[in-house]
């Protein structure tokens, strides 16, 4: 940026970015953690009424978006391997069809978040109020996580947007990729949350 | 040793003076070595520094020798703890109920009463129900103190063991007047106790209608009587269908209390002030008394005539 | 923290870890359409944990990095763990 | 180093002029005075608030302000206190600007990123004191935002978490970078044990501020939603758990206490060798010490809980791991005195404000000790007790602490001494009118005045008077001091690159330091304390 701090550019540590990243996804970690722990004791509290909600949710939906979350965390991950071999192309193109996945997961999310509201299942609304406590705080907890993991569904977009242009230009290559790295970091962590949001939301028995 | 107040002084006193002791000869040892050092190492006397070599003997005495001070502090505040938990079978079963801001004691045989009495020397259990917010159920005297949550059924329990007037206060701050939220307990002999009992009213109907129980919940009893005291704010009986002044926009004008006048003095209470009273007492409550409850508020404002 | 030979992670190995983490996730569906009480949270919750190992050490490369940091990550969720535990100190008992 | 040719970084010329070479600066050592002057401008509307709850409370009844005011004053005083003052306090100035440098660094591994905690954290404070200015009243739930007063409140709750959330995100990316700092930038040679323990503590505290604080920016998240839609976690009607919000607040909130206090050892540990011109006994403990506080402090969150109807194991769990928490600070304190022991002690302002601190922190940590027993708390919990507690620890620790570093470093931050006649004076009234203000706290605490009672029976008034009077000495002291920091850096004589002298890497280089820190590589003892 200014003249004065030039100095900080000369030195560039690739090790640092990644740790700061690693650092940034314990911070995200935790903010989770503090939802899960709130479901976990409520699920404790209101099993019967956990599992009960559970059915109205669409299993087949989520095994769709594991699918597409898993099968998009490999193909970022791919594309470090690609960028490693100096395969520009390749990397773009595994880029591009994670950011594909990324979108097919939100138009999932959209119409199934849309098939509730349209049952007037939504936080704050009628129904919701009139519905048995375990119920109610099953909703809540499914609307409030299944929503924070899309909005970090979307900035992990954008990072990863950002990181197609910056390899389309140039300025990320075989050996300057801590940016695609990091992004990648970030979009696994999407993927590690999903992991146990899907288990946790959609099978209870 | 101790006041004999209640059964728990005795446990919390013991752990407290124990605690406190110890913390005393540390404070006192560790500063007068601090004094000495800065008196006798000073600069002026002492113009050359020792480099000493760090002892790890040092280090794991004073490790040892705090640990296990702290675990025979925390022996002894445990044990003073523990039969604040274990309430005895045949103790009276009090319902202290605690909304904003006042106590309600219910005893047995459904009867209540805005202080505590107690017969002394007798167990008694408190049963702590609030219909709001956190309330905290405190009698300091009595080395008594558990919160009253909505929703969780607190208790806590005592045997008074002195005659005399003690201080209940509310210790979890719950709003506005917090600190107004006190009440009386008083300890009298058994017969005066039942005597007391027995002249009770019984509990307030009330509690079954729909438009008393919002009204309760929001705390409106704090400022408004329903007996034609004036508290905070005019009494409500009889208050549907009366005619009276307000004060709308600095100039006087002559109202009857209807379905509309109620809805705005409970939405936005500074459009028409009544007469006497100063404006900005009240808060708004839009948004906590719902648009579809107010009907039953209202309902419940006509069944308050001034007979 | 110097590896500047950074560990180049084969398509393969990729292919195989999806292929296995698909794999959990159907046993997870099927786990779970039992009733096996209290061990069905239990084993997805495993194999959920199982999984994020796999996504962690290969995905994340984490296999390949310092040793500090893969013990970073671990006390992370420990520390999560051990917090999750000990508010059921209280719930479990009241 | 010819000081002829050296060049501070306060006159260096950079890309920007005037305010903005400030406000867009990504030098540490710059963005740690952005802090500081923020810091202390709010410093000072907390204070006058705490006064105002003072004078109020200098009779029963009304005196000068109406119950809805003193509910408001409580909680911004302890909003601004907490999160805006004492949070960032040692950390984001101290830690900026000699974090990087006692490690041997030329700044923190992210410079952009320490610009942008800085812009979040005004803008988090920004907000915070809007809700001074909202209609609907400033919030009136006590710091601690305990639901379900605070889901049902008509006050600006909304705004003021938002804050609070935004401040906590400024706090995780200040903790993140010096995290990275010092793993990633330390001199070649110098290994974490031969670190100066002023950094030991900031890296400790930093794993606190970024493992702990997304716990309380979830709950507040949670809070704004419960408002907002009625989500319904803490709300018992819809089947939530108001106990359970205490939960999530505390499991930040105790932490964030060692947030306060481990910086404030750190600086301790830096003066009282110096002054004693001897290394500092037991180095290994006192860093070790540091990571044990910040471990174990992140299991005790329940001591806060032991009346809102816990299950008995909860709390003898809680209080159990309470007392070990305590046994790190008491080793700490029995090094910092055997350091004292047989050196050369020169009784300088930074170490009178020192010694005050050792004083003030046990009593403080010593009756943390009572409310760490479950039968003791009972009797003083939610009293005035806890307020003397604290307001020893804060402000007796963390702030006597950071009046000590500031009489320690500012010779070296602006090349300027101040008198220390009226530096002593100072720190002793300090020192007279802080007792006067919180010990008889203590006192009617355990006599059971609540706490956050606007009104109190005459019995307590006694006390109430005393601290009010104690409260305006301690104000004019403070002013005091100021007035002698400001005239000392304005008009104050020149001072030499290392005038106590002191060993760790900052005594090594000019007054003011240059932009870069180091013009030639630092030279990395194997003691950082070595005074041979
Ligand atoms: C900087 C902040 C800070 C620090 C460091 C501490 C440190 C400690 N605190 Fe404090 N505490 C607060 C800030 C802090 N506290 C605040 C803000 C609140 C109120 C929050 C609110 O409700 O608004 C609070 C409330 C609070 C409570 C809840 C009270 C209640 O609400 O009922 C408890 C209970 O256990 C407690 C305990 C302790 C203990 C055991 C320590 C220990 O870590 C202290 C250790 C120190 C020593 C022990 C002294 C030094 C040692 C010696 C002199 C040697 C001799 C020692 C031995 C023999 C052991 N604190
Ligand atoms: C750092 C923390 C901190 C500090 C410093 C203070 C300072 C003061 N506090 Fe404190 N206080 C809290 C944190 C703090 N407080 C908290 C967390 C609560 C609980 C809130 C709640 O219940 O929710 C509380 C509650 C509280 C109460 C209890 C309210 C109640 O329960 O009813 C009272 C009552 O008197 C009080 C008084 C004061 C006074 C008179 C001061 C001060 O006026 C003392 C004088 C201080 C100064 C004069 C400092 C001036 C400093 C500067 C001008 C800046 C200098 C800076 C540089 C040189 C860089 N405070
Ligand atoms: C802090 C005290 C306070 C609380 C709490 C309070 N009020 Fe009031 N109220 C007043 C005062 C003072 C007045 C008279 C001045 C005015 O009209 O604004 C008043 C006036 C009224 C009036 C008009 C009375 C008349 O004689 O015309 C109604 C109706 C009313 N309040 C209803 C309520 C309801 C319903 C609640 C609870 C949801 C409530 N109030 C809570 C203080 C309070
Ligand atoms: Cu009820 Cu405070
Ligand atoms: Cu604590």
């Amino acid at each position: 940026m200014s003249e004065h701090n030039t100095h900080i550019d000369e030195h560039r540590d690739d090790e640092a970015s990644k740790l700061g990243m690693w650092l940034f996804i314990f911070t995200e970690l935790l903010l989770f953690g503090g939802l899960f722990l709130v479901y976990s004791i409520f699920r404790a509290q209101y099993p019967a009424n956990f599992h009960e909600s559970s059915l109205e949710l669409s299993v087949t939906i989520g095994v769709i978006n594991t699918v597409v979350l898993l099968f998009s965390s490999m193909t970022i991950a791919m594309s470090i391997t690609a960028i490693q071999k100096k395969n520009k192309k390749l990397t773009l193109a595994l880029i591009g069809v994670t950011i594909l996945m990324a979108f097919i997961f939100l138009v999932n999310k959209y119409f199934e978040w849309g098939h509730k509201f349209e049952h007037g299942l939504y936080p704050g609304s009628e129904l919701m109020q009139l519905l048995e406590r375990g119920h109610h705080l099953y909703f809540s907890l499914y609307f409030f996580m299944t929503g924070l993991h899309a909005l970090h569904i979307v900035i992990g977009m954008v990072l990863l947007v950002i990181a197609y242009v910056k390899v389309n230009k140039g300025s990320i290559k075989h050996d300057k990729f801590v940016f695609l790295e990091n992004g990648a970091l970030y979009w696994h962590l999407v993927d590690l949350i999903w992991i146990f949001l899907f288990p946790l939301l959609y099978l209870i028995s | 040793m101790f006041s004999n107040n209640s059964n728990f002084v005795q446990g919390v006193d013991t752990a407290f003076v124990l605690i406190l002791g110890i913390s005393i000869f540390f404070l006192i040892l560790l500063t007068t070595i601090m004094i000495v050092f800065v008196i006798k190492y000073n600069k002026k006397r002492h113009s050359k520094a020792v480099q000493i070599k760090d002892s790890s003997t040092l280090e794991i005495v004073w490790t040892t020798i705090p640990l296990i001070l702290v675990l025979v502090m925390f022996y002894f505040g445990w044990r003073g703890f523990l039969p604040m938990r274990q309430v005895p079978d045949d103790a009276m079963q009090v319902k202290a109920i605690g909304q904003m801001w006042k106590w309600t004691f219910v005893y047995p045989g459904n009867k209540q009463s805005d202080s505590l009495l107690l017969p002394i020397n007798k167990a008694v259990k408190m049963n702590l129900f609030s219909k709001d917010v956190i309330h905290g159920f405190s009698i300091p005297d009595f080395r008594v103190k558990e919160d009253v949550v909505p929703g969780k059924n607190n208790y806590t329990w005592f045997i008074p063991g002195k005659f005399g007037n003690y201080d209940l206060y509310c210790s979890a701050y719950c709003g506005l007047s917090h600190s107004y939220m006190l009440a009386l307990v008083r300890i009298v002999p058994e017969e005066e106790f039942n005597k007391w009992l027995a002249s009770l009213p019984l509990k307030k109907a009330d509690d079954n209608n729909e438009g008393f129980k919002i009204l309760d919940k929001n705390g409106c009893f704090s400022c408004h009587s329903m007996d034609g005291r004036k508290i905070v704010g005019p009494s409500f009986k009889g208050l549907y269908g009366s005619t009276h002044e307000v004060i709308t926009n600095g100039t006087t004008r002559k109202i009857t209390v209807d379905d509309l006048y109620l809805e705005t003095s409970v939405y936005d209470p500074d459009k028409d002030v009544v007469a006497g009273y100063p404006p900005g007492m009240m808060k708004s409550y839009k948004g906590l008394i719902k648009e579809k409850d107010m009907p039953k508020v209202i309902e419940y404002f006509k069944t308050l005539k001034a007979q | 923290m110097d590896n500047n030979g950074s560990h180049i992670t084969e398509y393969k190995v990729l292919i195989r870890i999806l292929f296995i983490l698909l794999l959990c996730t159907f046993i997870t569906i099927e786990i779970t359409s039992f009733d096996l009480a209290a061990f069905t949270v239990t084993a997805a919750l495993l194999i959920a944990g199982f999984k994020s190992y796999l996504v962690l050490s290969y995905f994340m490369h984490l296999k390949y990095e310092s040793l500090l940091l893969r013990i970073l990550v671990s006390m992370v969720f420990l520390l999560f763990f051990v917090i999750v535990l000990i508010t059921f100190i209280d719930y479990s008992f009241r | 180093m010819n000081n002829n040719e050296h060049i501070s970084f306060l006159e260096h010329q950079g890309k920007y002029k005037g305010i903005f070479a400030w406000i867009f600066a990504t030098d540490h050592k710059r963005i740690a005075f952005l802090y500081m002057y923020a810091i202390a401008a709010f410093f000072l509307v907390g204070a006058i608030l705490g006064l105002l709850m003072r004078f109020e409370l200098i009779a029963p009844g009304e005196t000068i302000i109406k119950p809805q005011t003193y509910n408001g004053l409580f909680t911004v005083h302890g909003i601004i206190m907490i999160f805006m003052v004492v949070i960032p306090g040692l950390s984001a100035v101290f830690g900026n600007f000699f974090l990087p440098i006692l490690i041997g660094a030329k700044d923190v591994s992210f410079p952009k990123l320490n610009n942008f905690s800085w812009w979040l954290f005004m803008f988090g404070s920004a907000l915070a004191i809007a809700t001074q200015l909202l209609k609907s009243g400033s919030p009136d739930t006590g710091w601690t935002f305990y639901a379900p007063y605070s889901t049902t409140t008509g006050t600006s709750v909304i705004l003021a978490t938002t804050a609070a959330f935004i401040l906590g995100f400024s706090s995780i990316l200040t903790g993140l970078n010096f995290i990275v700092t010092v793993h990633r930038m330390r001199a070649p040679g110098m290994r974490f044990f031969n670190m100066p323990l002023f950094p030991w503590s900031i890296y400790a505290t930093a794993w606190i501020q970024l493992l702990a604080t997304p716990v309380v920016g979830i709950t507040l998240i949670m809070l704004i939603a419960e408002r907002l839609f009625g989500i319904g976690f803490f709300n018992p009607d819809l089947g939530g758990d108001p106990v359970l919000f205490q939960h999530l607040f505390w499991i930040y909130s105790h932490p964030a206490v060692y947030i306060m206090i481990l910086p404030a050892m750190g600086v301790i540990t830096e003066i009282i060798p110096t002054f004693c011109q001897k290394r500092v006994y037991g180095y290994k403990a006192i860093a070790l010490s540091s990571l044990a506080i910040a471990g174990v402090g992140f299991l005790v969150w329940g001591h806060h809980m032991y009346t809102s109807g816990m299950s008995e194991q909860a709390r003898w769990f809680f209080s159990l791991l309470t007392f070990i928490v305590a046994v790190p600070s008491a080793i700490k304190v029995f090094n910092w005195i055997t350091t004292m022991y047989k050196g050369s002690i020169d009784l300088k302002p930074p170490f009178i404000f020192a010694l005050a601190f050792i004083f003030l922190f046990m009593i403080g940590g010593l009756t943390g000790l009572i409310l760490g027993s479950v039968a003791t708390d009972i009797q003083v919990h939610d009293t005035s007790f806890i307020v003397a507690h604290f307001h020893y620890i804060i402000f007796g620790g963390m702030g006597f602490a950071f009046f000590a570093a500031i009489h320690y470093w500012l010779p070296k931050m602006y090349g300027k001494m101040y008198n220390f006649k009226i530096a002593n004076i100072s720190a002793v009234s300090l020192f007279i009118g802080f007792n006067l203000l919180y010990f008889p706290q203590f006192i009617i605490g355990i006599q059971g005045m609540p706490r956050r009672y606007f009104d109190y029976f005459p019995k307590f008034q006694w006390a109430q008077v005393i601290s009010t009077i104690g409260g305006v000495i301690l104000v004019s002291a403070v002013i005091l001091m100021i007035y002698n920091l400001i005239m000392g850096v304005r008009k104050g004589a020149k001072a030499s690159a290392n005038p106590w002298n002191g060993t760790t890497l900052e005594w090594q280089i000019p007054s003011p330091p240059s932009l870069e820190n180091f013009d030639s590589a630092p030279i990395v003892k194997e003691n950082p304390y070595d005074y041979n």
